[in-house]
């Protein structure tokens, strides 16, 4: 199985929830997060002084699925994500070694 | 001069002043915490803004020599002649100068009422342009009109403290700018829910405890009126908090918190223009009647899809023009109204009601179309999507 | 009718409604994040439920024409001959309308502070019905017995601002309360522990503030007796907060700043009753005496096992206890207690103690039974888990 | 006795007791989440430690009879003679209970005031010896000085409503304590943002609220020169809102929410001496100037590198400075300044000025530095990084 | 070396450390998250708008563990976190290369 | 491609990023999380009652890299992480299989 961790600007939630609900993805795990990149930051003012703040709000989503239905997934998730402007996010996908739905004790794909 | 009414006015007074800070964080938390800061910097800064154009000349065109039923003479510009004992004062009984802060502090609410309208999208500088120009073009006419000597007021309009003065104008105001700016980015496919709700029942309660000022000010005296006022304000408020709830729980099942506070104001706002004419008991009908009014005032909003984003219209436009109507119909302490067997008043009313939301609706059109121009009202998508905080302040409300 | 004391008293009317979103606050800092807003509810409503309840009848039960020392008559019902001017008023020196609308505070905030006994667990539809209930059959009795004319009152019972009326009848109710709805699920596992602790302080401070007019307005007049109970209040709140700081510290080792808050509410309750009749030195001693006994009845709690979830009864039951009873025994200012000689005093407050815990905890019991057979009281455990804020008002407190 | 002034002045001591939890909420939505609460004590508490003192021996040492014109004597300690009518009271007009309450308020937020220099890294124990001295060592005889019969008020010094007495005073203790502490661990390397904002701004809501009382209060009296005091109050306040703005926007290209809030304190600062000298267009004048300075002020403290956290040398100590100063300028109410052609006024204000600072600055030192060496005074850089709430008060702000 | 995530109920948090800590393990990071899954959300109301939100509040609990160290580590999360609900959450078990103790530099199985 | 997980001490983010930025880290991922572990928490009062709070705040970096440029950002962070106090912090190092850049649809390490 495959852990899908999709990072991406926060707006974009609901759009990349139901794209990926809308392919059978039954569950995953949202995450508000802050990303340094490419987007770069922006100032803030306290009293006169000005601070650089690097950090960009944004949510990842974590998905676990089935590995030949993950790429569907990444395709899905790239194209409700992509705005085509800097700070769009990154997509990582790493294996998964077991399943457990803690409810019944079920391992594995039936898990998921 | 009575010492009595001066001491009981500046703390009225005083009272008023802190409902603007009350707005703004019943405001601020209504919005998305990215927008949280500008939103309240758009009460707030009121306070500041308002208040010295007021001195300057704001409380003149108000209250000066009257001219024409229409304007204020600049008798009173930099508060030449507003003294220390009640020369010149239109109240008698109090002191010039404490007489001319009370009205500032309705000055000052005023335009930040309709800062709810346009939330979460509108540029702070071009904010700050046309709430100059409102105040001076929409809120200090009309407070002369029905106030300062104008023809309003000499028709026989009631408006005990404010229901078009201050409600109907801001509500007229901010249907017109919600319109003329357009949606914020997302309206429609996203949730904007609120971020801190126990801020907007704090900011509620503020305003309702800073109304008493307001109201019950508003009889300029210490006397039996101002006693009728705060209870009333107190009743009606209490009525429509509990009519909103119903109203919801019959709707959608659930009564919530906010409902709770949103029908407080509701109630605030339409009891402002009945408080010193009518009985307690009244107060309580046109107080449930508020609850239920802009609730559906608001579910309409829903329905005709423009971005009231606080709901302004529905709460002060709707509620200031019921309790216009209601004040016609139940006013019976120093008035006399329909059911005191004067129809007469109602339609005075009516007319008060027209001519307000007429004025208020077409000035704002004007204003906001020549600072759109000029200046520029309204954010880009990108910098709604940074938020407001951030794109117009270099701020952030939270680091947690 | 004397102005002056109109002013004075309109003004500490509003101060004491300010209370109420000011225990609102304090209570909804306390609890977890998924319930802060129907423990705010369920004391801010009250200024809805409870003021349209005062004038439809229950300022009439409290203080119309006493019946046989135990209620008052309908005299007053829909505020029928409650007017601008002395007449009928209790108090002559002011509009019968002001004197009802000052009562009208104290009744609002007295079931809001059971509230916290049973915070996080109870329904809010079976919450209301069971205020409502408790308004008329507990509360306004209770006011009739000591200022409406009542048994109490006549007895000799000193009582200055609602020692018995207002804290001893809600701490004995919300005793009976927690006992009876049982405890939070969780309880004795998990940490409660307060979300929100500035939120918390700022209900304190807000508390505080209103408390001024709460026992300074009680004189009825902005006379000398005001001025010492403005003083005497203030003085037993300050000396309370360092009490309560010095016995945590010397039990656990820090002073908190829940402490310094949870003190200064318990000095406010026990000085209540005394505020008019002690001088500030002895309100020094009762408050230093009232940090120290609540903080002990808390800890009584925590062994004893009951959920009083905010403290209801430690700070409001035992501070009003503590403060009833010191009034017996401290009492020089237009009354006499025991160290002015008078030891019958003190046996008189304690049958108003013994009287008050009596009645409030037999009537709530009653009540609370009723409630809960017929419309059910308290949230099952799947809806604690979800929060009440969600189960009971489709809301969340807030977005990051 | 005057009822009306009593009336008047206790619900300014009400509403300048107000101020202190705003202070608390001002100085506590700057710090960093970890310090909350730490930082709201540390103006809390004032209430509790400072109102005590003030009853045993603060009140006599201030206002108690004359001492060469350098301290009150013991006649008032523990609140002796010390009534409800106006025998003994500085204020004919008053009882004496009221004058000597209305007067704690102020002595409660001075101390407070200072907090907000040492905020993140000052321990509680040594917190509360170091206030407590310093109120009877430094508050006290200045506030003798000033109103009590002492020499300054002598002199012919000018000082309304506490310039020298609160604001320079604490203004000054404040650059001692935080150079003599040292900076908070990260200073200069970490970016110290505030981590509620919206908080700092109902603090500010809150003072500015507060500050009619502390103001308009200070004429002791309901009459034209309160009215006045009121005016010119909220009209330097609102002017130094807007040029703070202004300042900001011309320097960094942003206009603040901070920066309104804080520009509002500066101005509130500012007024607070000429409050009652001045005329509401030069309190405008004023207001102006206090933004653009207090602005600077803190611009040059980011130069020379101490660690005033809060900035109350800027906004407090450089306020007061400039409002003491103006005040010699712009008095024309009751006494003379420059433009009223008296330069001397301006050179006794200067005397005052020097004075305040010289013995403020030299007594807090030897206090700092006497507590430091027996109790310590600074927290460790293990205690700062977890956090003052943790380490001094076992207690965490927020839980989500 | 092992990641174990256990993703539940925010309550059971205290039961699901204390059984872990039971059973030998020394650490653990813990982060609060929004879970979609087969448990659904719940209705908001806003002045008169209903709003679906479909997010829960779960806790996510990560454990780096010895790889045979890591099925008992499972079992006794699964054991302290299960109420039968639907929504109890998931366990996901994923391949780790390499664990470093910043504080000594030690890596491998000594680190964790 | 390698995932790497920084947990150390919340004040130490901003010379983490200092760090890896000092050595081409382009982008990062930050988290705030509550650990867990033999630093121990600390107590809290409440009315009277003490609570024994084990968790204590830090933060989780996250960064996605080249396998090859793995262990010269580990030794970065270690390097800027280290107080040498109980409760720096651990890195884990995991495997990524695929990375995407959502702009572009960039994948590989093209898309880090
Ligand atoms: N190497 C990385 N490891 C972990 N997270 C990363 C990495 N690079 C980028 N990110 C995350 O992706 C977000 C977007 O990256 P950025 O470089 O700003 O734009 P883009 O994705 O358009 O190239 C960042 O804010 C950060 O959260
Ligand atoms: N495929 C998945 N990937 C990531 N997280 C998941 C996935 N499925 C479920 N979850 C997480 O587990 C939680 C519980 O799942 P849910 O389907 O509601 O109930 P259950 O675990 O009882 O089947 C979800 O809220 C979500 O946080
Ligand atoms: N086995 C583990 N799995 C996941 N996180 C861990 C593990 N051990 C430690 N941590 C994280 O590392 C942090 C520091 O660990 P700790 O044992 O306190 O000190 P040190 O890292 O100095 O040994 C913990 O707070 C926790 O967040």
């Amino acid at each position: 199985m495959k852990k899908i961790e999709i990072i991406t600007r926060t707006f974009k939630l609901d759009e990349v929830k139901t794209a990926l609900s809308g392919i059978g993805v039954k569950g995953m795990t949202v995450n508000e997060v802050k990303g340094f990149g490419r987007q770069g930051g922006h100032k803030e003012v306290y009293r006169g002084a000005e601070y650089q703040v690097d950090f960009v709000p944004k949510i990842k989503i974590d998905v676990v699925v089935e590995d030949d239905f993950a790429s569907e997934v990444v395709a899905a998730a790239t194209k409700a994500a992509q705005t085509g402007q800097v700070g769009d996010g990154k997509i990582f996908v790493s294996p998964v070694d077991e399943v457990v739905r803690i409810r019944t004790g079920e391992t594995g794909e039936e898990a998921i | 001069m009575n010492f009595v009414d001066n001491a009981f006015i500046l703390i009225c007074a005083a009272l008023v002043m802190f409902m603007t800070p009350g707005l703004a964080l019943f405001y601020g938390g209504l919005v998305r915490s990215k927008n949280v800061l500008a939103t309240i910097m758009q009460s707030f800064i009121m306070l500041g803004l308002v208040s010295v154009l007021w001195a300057i000349c704001g409380y003149s065109l108000a209250f000066g020599t009257d001219i024409g039923g229409l304007i204020g003479g600049l008798d009173f510009v930099f508060l030449n002649g507003v003294g220390m004992d009640n020369a010149g004062s239109p109240a008698e009984n109090l002191p010039h100068l404490t007489f001319m802060i009370f009205q500032c502090m309705f000055a000052v609410i005023t335009p930040a009422l309709i800062s709810g309208a346009f939330a979460e999208r509108m540029k702070f500088g071009g904010f700050m342009v046309f709430s100059a120009l409102w105040l001076l073009l929409v809120y200090a006419p009309l407070c002369h009109w029905v106030w300062g000597g104008g023809w309003m007021g000499e028709m026989g309009a009631l408006d005990f403290a404010g229901g078009a003065v201050v409600h109907m104008s801001s509500g007229a105001a901010a249907l017109c700018c919600c319109i003329l700016i357009g949606k914020r980015k997302g309206h429609g496919s996203t949730a904007f829910i609120p971020h801190n709700l126990p801020m907007t029942i704090l900011g509620a309660g503020i305003l309702w405890f800073g109304w008493f000022g307001f109201n019950a000010g508003s009889a300029l005296a210490a006397d039996g009126i101002a006693a009728n006022a705060f209870v009333t304000t107190h009743m009606a408020t209490a009525a429509a908090a509990l009519s909103w709830l119903v109203a919801e729980w019959a709707h959608g099942g659930k009564a919530t918190t906010l409902g709770a506070a949103s029908g407080a104001v509701a109630g605030l706002v339409a009891i402002t223009p009945a408080a010193g004419f009518v009985t307690p008991m009244w107060a309580i009908v046109i107080g449930f009647g508020a609850g239920f009014i802009c609730y559906g005032g608001i579910m309409l909003k829903n329905k005709l899809g423009y971005d009231d984003a606080l709901d302004v219209v529905g709460i002060h436009g709707l509620g200031g023009t019921f309790g216009a109507l209601a004040t016609g119909v139940f006013a019976t302490i120093g008035a006399e109204g329909l059911i005191a067997g004067n129809a007469e008043q109602l339609w005075i009313q009516f007319v008060s009601v027209v001519a307000t939301w007429g004025f208020s609706f077409v000035m704002t059109f004007i204003i906001f179309k020549a600072v759109d121009k000029t200046i520029g009202l309204k954010a880009t998508d990108e910098e709604q999507d940074r938020g407001m905080d951030i794109a117009e302040h270099s701020e952030t409300g939270y680091q947690w």
